[in-house]
């Protein structure tokens, strides 16, 4: 096999996998759907690997493949390909491994759905999407790949589309994911002026050249070319990867089944809009302002979505919270020109989420589907591995040395720290802040969930619908198909950063992918001071975020842990910050009045008042009315009587005789 | 000496007089048709004057045709008018004002 | 004094016609004013023959005179009419009538004598036919070449005319009995007879 | 032999076939179906030479017949396409054959009459389409109209004598303007052949009237902000068949009508009114995606839709003359006209099965209120497969056609300005807005009510039929390169043709 069937293979797979289990979902029956999709998913992962495996022995370099001619148009070929390199490689094992996760997991989550095997299908076809994103070798794929991971986001938050809150979270979703797409086709658009192609192989190329060209926008002002890209690009970026202020999906999207928050609310599709900064480094990096922007935009969401996780009762929302504060810490990377430190984030990131989801997924379960974890308590002793996975992958959420998250994040600190861009002075704070505050809603969630009293009344009922603080049967730990991807992620979330640290962030394994201008090149500085996984690890303790960290468990367990009241004292002293938080900033009040609202409003104003007020009813029906009017005032000249007609023409002969006569 | 113009102030005349006859027996529809047949003769005197003194015979055609279409509408006029009488009991034109808008 | 026999005979059938013309506007009964028609037909009749029209001279004397006032005569006496409401208003409506004629025949009159639009210069007197020319079989050759297509259409006006003429006057009367031929002929078996059973009758004259 | 008179078999065949099926008679429905469904697929066949055999690397007019029709008015039965023509007249065969089969059962009243006036619609559509004599193309154009109006007249819904008459006044009283403007043009080029007009020198004042003159009848038709409020009417009241004709093909014409008669005869007109056209293209985009989120009506909701998608067909059309003053040069202004093409076809694709959506629930609830259902998706996973699919194309998403035009247009009108791209490109949110609330409040939810209930799912007539149409969006979607090709050799000779100024020869 060449390769470009092997990447064909790659994508082709899930596809074909979502095809078959979801049109043909009685032929092949719920078994049927898993199998075939597993398999889709575990020979495309496997391939995905041997990629990495011969990028790694360096078998392969940056193939840059092209595997139709889409359209061809005015000169500009539009083509569908294939580029990859060391970047996609490790995007496409990320992608692949989590989702071959869920798969399986799904077995257990969603045993008892109806739409079992349309679950199936949609997971599989995002992860299609998914890798389309990610392989594209241009922009045109790759906004392909950015819509359907879109509308697959849209098909699974509303998967369950009998709740009324589900299928308004997936209309939000889209729309406010749409606002993003808005920015970045016009970004796109921009491209295309600019240069031409779509290729990203092209455009790079010429890039540079392109640095200090202007374009008019609000007549006479002139903005540089690249800013105007890259801050449109990243408007995309802002609605995939849920950046403030177009978060407001991301908590919603938690109506959605746990495995698909897993996959693509935390580990896959949310990312998408950093892997595609990262992608376009190139850009980026030619313009200053376009990464003040990011890196801003990046550090508010770091540090205020982290804050307003604090709040969250449900054990779901907290996470998302969570997963909107470190996409945060990601776009702070991007910002501060460590794109390398943003993808690393994202891998490690991608399994500890996941990790984390799936273990919330599992606590569901065992509640059946009891979210609020007001209502949890000491599940520790009924669960044990989904205790022991959540402590691991908290560990690495907050950055404990030597987990997965430690490295990543901490290499994001010291990257802001180190950078001159304006503005990173204050970002530093920000993150720094941000990591007292991950750590204190992270334990927060565990004491709440695995610690303390039980908060729930086992009644052995077989009630449907039982009310909150009541559960069926006691909990139980989830079956093996439910357990074994938290075993296999947990893995990965506790060692992949002491084991891939040096390649990935200071050996020049993105080189080939990523592009920073030298005067950027923080990484390379933070690379002088770097002397291998373990010293940075144990130099860690005489580093600001550690301590922070440490403040950060040290507040949770005394509130959480021993005095439980604090927490409501907390509330009654800061009222007004408390409803801030609680109503998340008024994002969604305003966004519903102001948006939403008002633009229906707007709708019917338009459509009664001017169409079928002014233009049908005055126009349209208004002439009718006249003609109407007219021929009534006419007709009286219709009298009927013979010798009124014939009066009427010989007065008409006699007139045009005269006419006649006086002018000739 | 007999000019083509003496012929159409003939026709002119008549013309004239048949226009003031409709306006004079408006009422009446069977002397509306004669006038109207009237109208028809000055017409004709036209045509055969013109045709004579332009020495060309198609008006003389013309006025062939002009004959067969008044005898036609003659006949048909007076049908009408021997329905319209047997239906509605009268000739007087200023009963009949159906066609009122 | 050599008396001019065109103008003579011009000048005297135009004014017979022009008079007649008057009374057949004037005149109270309509039988009176068909009369005074055939009069002004017949001095137009006239006049067309001094113009050497002899064939439409004749043909306006035998179709009109001859049929279409007859016709005229015919439905006027049919046709008992109340005159009297008919003359109304006759009075008021005549100086607006002659108003109108009036400032009509003027017009035209300035149009024809004006500029000299319609003088012998113009229009030269054309020299009498010479002896022997048949007008009519001029006309005829003309109609039956020229003027072939326009001529049938012409008989088939004649010919909706005259059927359009006998549906509209045509009238069913009710009540009348006569006999249909054709309902006749199509008549079927089962319609003629009539077959009804009728139950037979026991001897002691109680039917069963 | 075939080639030489392929268009004129296009034309003749369904109308002639029409006229079969009105002798089949009211007794015989079925034969009457069996016939226009024999006649559509014929025409469908012939129209595949007509692809084939199109050679998409010349300008030139091909297939063409010319016949001399009223000698003396020089008019001509002339014939003959290009690669604007081709695709419309084959997505015109295609939706051919599709309403006769979505119309098979659920017409019982007048079976014969609704197939005769559907073959000689299309006919008459294929005539339009490849007419390049001027006064054979007005009468084809004004003779559409007459079996159209037949069609919302008589199987239309109860305010169906408002919309006829308010449709057939408003296109009729726009195509008058243009009549003048034939007229005045067959005065002074002393012929109707469209061609040779396209040559005629024009003084700008003259250009500009006429360029108002078309641009009354087709703004009409396609048609255009403010002239749009017969759309909604006339397809909130017309039978499926008929929407799906009119969306699918009949505003077509008035696009196509731009591209044939306004921008070569007035190119100078064209260009300095393109402010004009590209205001109301913008307006009509955004403002009636607005008007759309406000409708309770489906069909009202998808026929505002099609207003505000076609207003991406004139964007890129007339952008083009934006960007000769911008650039200088015809690049980008390829990508806009051949975007605005493709957005008609897709557009046809597209509203065509919304059309046929809407149809399939009427047919089930009777009722085109949005309130009346919910929660489709329970009792109709597979219709609900369908709409949802057909409702993300007419939102735009890539991978189906309907993505294909708009992006190019966007791509385009970026080329002239940044602030065209942008209102241009809130079509992706307006969009998504109101075709997803569909969705939302439709497909998705509760099952509403007793009707929704019982709904059954769609049986395999109407299943082949949106699956043809959804092979097509996703087709074109996929790899629109087939399409595209057809036209470029055309769309490349228009742009030197109306880049030229005519004023100079007048």
């Amino acid at each position: 096999m060449t390769l470009t069937q092997i990447l064909l293979l790659i994508p082709l797979l899930p596809l074909a996998g979502a095809i078959v289990s979801g049109l043909g979902r009685n032929v092949v029956g719920r078994n049927g759907a898993h199998w075939i999709t597993i398999f889709a998913v575990a020979a495309s992962c496997g391939l995905s690997f041997k990629i990495l495996g011969w990028h790694m022995q360096g078998l392969i370099g940056v193939e840059n493949l092209s595997v139709y001619t889409w359209m061809v148009s005015d000169g500009i070929k539009f083509e569908i390909g294939f580029l990859v390199d060391h970047l996609t490689s490790l995007m496409m094992c990320v992608v692949t491994f989590v989702s071959l996760m869920v798969h399986i997991y799904t077995i257990g989550y969603m045993q008892d759905d109806p739409g079992y095997q349309r679950f199936f299908s949609y997971i599989n076809l995002f992860t299609f999407a998914m890798l389309m994103l990610v392989m594209s070798n241009n922009f045109l794929q790759l906004f392909f790949g950015w819509e359907a991971v879109g509308l697959v986001s849209y098909l699974l938050i509303g998967f369950w589309f009998k709740k009324e809150s589900a299928i308004f979270a997936n209309l939000k979703a889209f729309l406010v994911n749409r606002v993003g797409d808005f920015g970045f086709l016009l970004g796109i658009a921009a491209v295309v002026m600019a240069f031409g192609s779509l290729d990203y192989a092209t455009v790079f190329a010429a890039a540079p050249g392109k640095a200090g060209d202007t374009i008019s926008i609000i007549g006479g002002m002139d903005w540089n070319l690249m800013t105007v890209i890259c801050v449109c690009l990243f408007i995309g970026a802002m609605g995939k990867s849920a950046q403030a202020p177009l978060h407001v999906w991301l908590p919603d999207s938690m109506e959605g089944p746990t495995p698909i928050s897993a996959l693509i609310h935390a580990a896959t599709m949310v990312t998408a809009g950093i892997f595609m900064v990262a992608r376009m480094s190139p850009l980026f990096e030619l313009s200053d302002a376009a990464l003040s922007f990011v890196m801003l935009i990046g550090a508010f969401t770091a540090l205020a979505m982290g804050m307003i996780g604090i709040v969250q009762n449900d054990i779901k929302r907290v996470v998302a919270y969570s997963t909107l504060s470190q996409l945060g810490y990601m776009t702070v990377a991007l910002g501060v020109s460590a794109y390398s430190a943003a993808i690393f984030h994202l891998m490690t990131h991608a399994f500890f989420k996941a990790l984390l989801f799936l273990g919330a997924g599992s606590v569901i379960i065992a509640l059946h589907h009891q979210q609020d974890m007001r209502y949890m308590g000491g599940l520790r002793r009924y669960m044990p591995v989904t205790w022991i996975t959540a402590w691991l992958g908290t560990l690495a959420l907050i950055g404990f040395p030597f987990f997965s998250g430690f490295y990543s994040k901490d290499a994001i600190i010291e990257a802001v720290h180190l950078s001159e861009r304006w503005g990173s002075g204050v970002v530093y704070w920000a993150v720094v802040l941000g990591v007292f505050i991950t750590a204190l809603y992270s334990f927060r969630l565990l004491y709440l969930a695995f610690h303390g009293n039980e908060r729930f009344e086992v009644v052995n009922s077989d009630e449907e619908h039982l009310p909150d603080g009541q559960v069926a049967h006691a909990p139980v730990e989830s079956p093996f198909v439910v357990t074994m991807p938290l075993v296999l992620l947990a893995i990965p979330s506790v060692v992949i950063g002491w084991y891939t640290i040096e390649p990935v962030l200071f050996g020049g394994w993105l080189d080939d992918s990523i592009y920073v201008l030298e005067r950027n090149d923080v990484l390379a500085e933070l690379g002088h001071h770097f002397h291998g996984a373990t010293a940075m690890a144990l130099h860690a303790v005489q580093t600001i975020p550690f301590w922070m960290m440490v403040a950060g468990f040290a507040v949770a367990t005394l509130v959480y842990q021993f005095r439980p009241a604090l927490a409501d004292m907390a509330a009654r002293r800061a009222p007004g910050i408390y409803r801030l938080l609680e109503h998340k900033y008024y994002f969604d009040e305003l966004y519903q009045r102001s948006f939403a609202d008002g633009s229906l409003k707007l709708g019917q104003g338009l459509w009664n008042k001017a169409d079928a007020g002014l233009i049908d009813g005055w126009l349209v029906n208004g002439s009718a009315k006249a003609v109407n009017w007219l021929a009534g005032r006419v007709r009286r000249w219709q009298t009927g009587f013979l010798y009124d007609y014939a009066f009427a023409m010989i007065v008409g002969l006699i007139a045009i005789l005269g006419t006649w006569v006086v002018l000739r | 000496m007999l000019t083509l113009a003496h012929f159409l102030t003939l026709g002119a005349i008549l013309f004239s007089l048949s226009v003031a006859g409709i306006f004079l027996n408006r009422k009446n529809v069977i002397i509306l048709l004669m006038c109207i047949e009237l109208m028809l003769l000055s017409v004709n005197m036209n045509f055969v004057a013109f045709s004579r003194f332009l020495g060309n015979l198609d008006g003389q055609v013309f006025v062939f045709f002009i004959l067969t279409v008044a005898a036609a509408e003659a006949a048909i006029g007076l049908a009408i008018l021997v329905v319209l009488f047997r239906n509605r009991d009268t000739i007087n034109v200023s009963e009949l004002d159906d066609l009122k808008g | 004094m050599d008396i001019p026999i065109p103008q003579t005979v011009f000048y005297l059938f135009s004014f017979i016609m022009v008079a007649a013309a008057i009374m057949v506007i004037t005149v109270r009964n309509p039988v009176y004013a068909a009369l005074f028609l055939v009069l002004t037909f017949f001095s137009a009749a006239a006049i067309w023959l001094l113009l050497e029209a002899e064939f439409l001279a004749i043909v306006l004397v035998v179709v009109y005179v001859g049929a279409v006032m007859v016709l005229f005569l015919f439905v006027v006496m049919m046709l008992d009419i109340n005159l009297a409401p008919l003359k109304e208003g006759f009075v008021s409506y005549l100086p607006v009538g002659i108003a109108v004629a009036l400032l009509m025949a003027a017009e035209m009159l300035v149009v024809v004598w004006t500029r000299d639009r319609f003088g012998p210069e113009i229009y030269p007197v054309p020299a009498a036919a010479e002896a022997g020319t048949s007008n009519t079989a001029a006309l005829g050759e003309l109609l039956y070449t020229n003027f072939l297509l326009p001529f049938e259409i012409a008989g088939v006006i004649l010919l909706v005319a005259i059927v359009s003429a006998v549906t509209l006057t045509l009238r069913k009367r009710s009540g009348v009995r006569s006999q249909s031929p054709s309902h006749q002929v199509r008549v079927k078996r089962d319609e003629r007879v009539r077959l009804v059973d009728i139950a037979s009758e026991s001897p002691d004259g109680r039917s069963d | 032999m075939l080639n030489s008179s392929l268009l004129s078999l296009l034309i003749w065949i369904p109308i002639i076939g029409g006229v079969l099926v009105l002798m089949a008679g009211d007794q015989r429905p079925v034969l009457a179906r069996r016939i226009a469904l024999l006649v559509s697929v014929l025409a469908l066949g012939f129209s595949v030479p007509l692809y084939l055999d199109f050679d998409s690397s010349s300008a030139a007019m091909q297939f063409v017949e010319l016949r001399p029709w009223i000698e003396s008015f020089d008019i001509n039965y002339h014939l003959g396409v290009d690669g604007f023509a081709v695709p419309l007249i084959l997505l015109t065969t295609f939706f051919g054959v599709l309403v006769v089969i979505a119309g098979w059962e659920v017409i019982q009243k007048k079976v014969h009459q609704y197939m005769a006036a559907f073959l000689i619609m299309e006919g008459l559509m294929v005539g339009v389409f490849c007419a390049l004599d001027a006064l054979l193309f007005y009468v084809f154009f004004e003779a559409m109209l007459i079996p159209m109006f037949l069609v919302i007249g008589m199987w239309g819904g109860p305010r169906r004598v408002y919309a006829t008459i308010k449709f057939f006044l408003y296109t009729f009283l726009g195509s008058v303007f243009m009549l003048v403007g034939l007229i005045y043009l067959y005065i002074q080029a002393g012929t109707w052949d469209i061609q040779s007009w396209h040559q005629l020198p024009l003084s700008l004042a003259v250009q500009k009237w006429l360029f108002l003159g078309f641009l009354a009848a087709f703004a009409v038709k396609i048609p255009m902000w403010p002239v749009h409020t017969w759309l909604p009417d006339a397809h909130v009241e017309a039978p499926t068949g008929g929407s799906v004709i009119l969306a699918a093909i009949m505003l077509k014409i008035g696009g196509y009508g731009f591209i044939r008669f306004s921008l070569p005869i007035a190119p100078d007109a064209s260009s300095a009114l393109d402010w004009l056209l590209i205001a109301l293209s913008l307006i009509a985009i955004v403002y009636i995606g607005f008007v759309a989120l406000a409708q309770q009506d489906m069909k009202k909701l998808i026929a505002y839709s099609s207003i505000s998608h076609m207003g991406f067909v004139t964007l890129g059309l007339f952008i083009a003359f934006a960007i000769f003053r911008d650039t200088g040069g015809t690049s980008g202004a390829a990508l806009g006209v051949e975007g605005a093409m493709v957005q008609m076809i897709s557009h046809g694709f597209i509203s065509g099965a919304l059309f046929l959506c809407v149809g399939v629930l009427y047919d089930r609830v009777h009722s085109r209120m949005i309130k009346d259902y919910g929660g489709v998706a329970n009792t109709m996973p597979w219709f609900a497969f369908f709409a949802v699919l057909f409702l993300m194309a007419n939102a735009g998403l890539p991978g189906t056609s309907g993505f294909v035009g708009e992006f190019m247009v966007i791509l385009a009108s970026f080329k002239a300005s940044f602030w065209f791209a942008f209102c241009a490109g809130l079509t992706l949110i307006l969009g998504a807005a109101y075709s997803l609330w569909l969705v939302k409040r439709v497909i998705f939810g509760e099952v509403a009510n007793r009707n929704v209930e019982t709904l059954s799912d769609i049986n395999a007539r109407e299943a082949f039929v949106l699956g043809v149409l959804a092979i097509a969006v996703v087709g074109v979607g996929l790899w629109p390169q087939p399409l595209v090709e057809l036209m470029h050799a055309s769309v490349d000779q228009l742009l030197s043709h109306i880049i030229q100024s005519k004023v100079q020869g007048a």
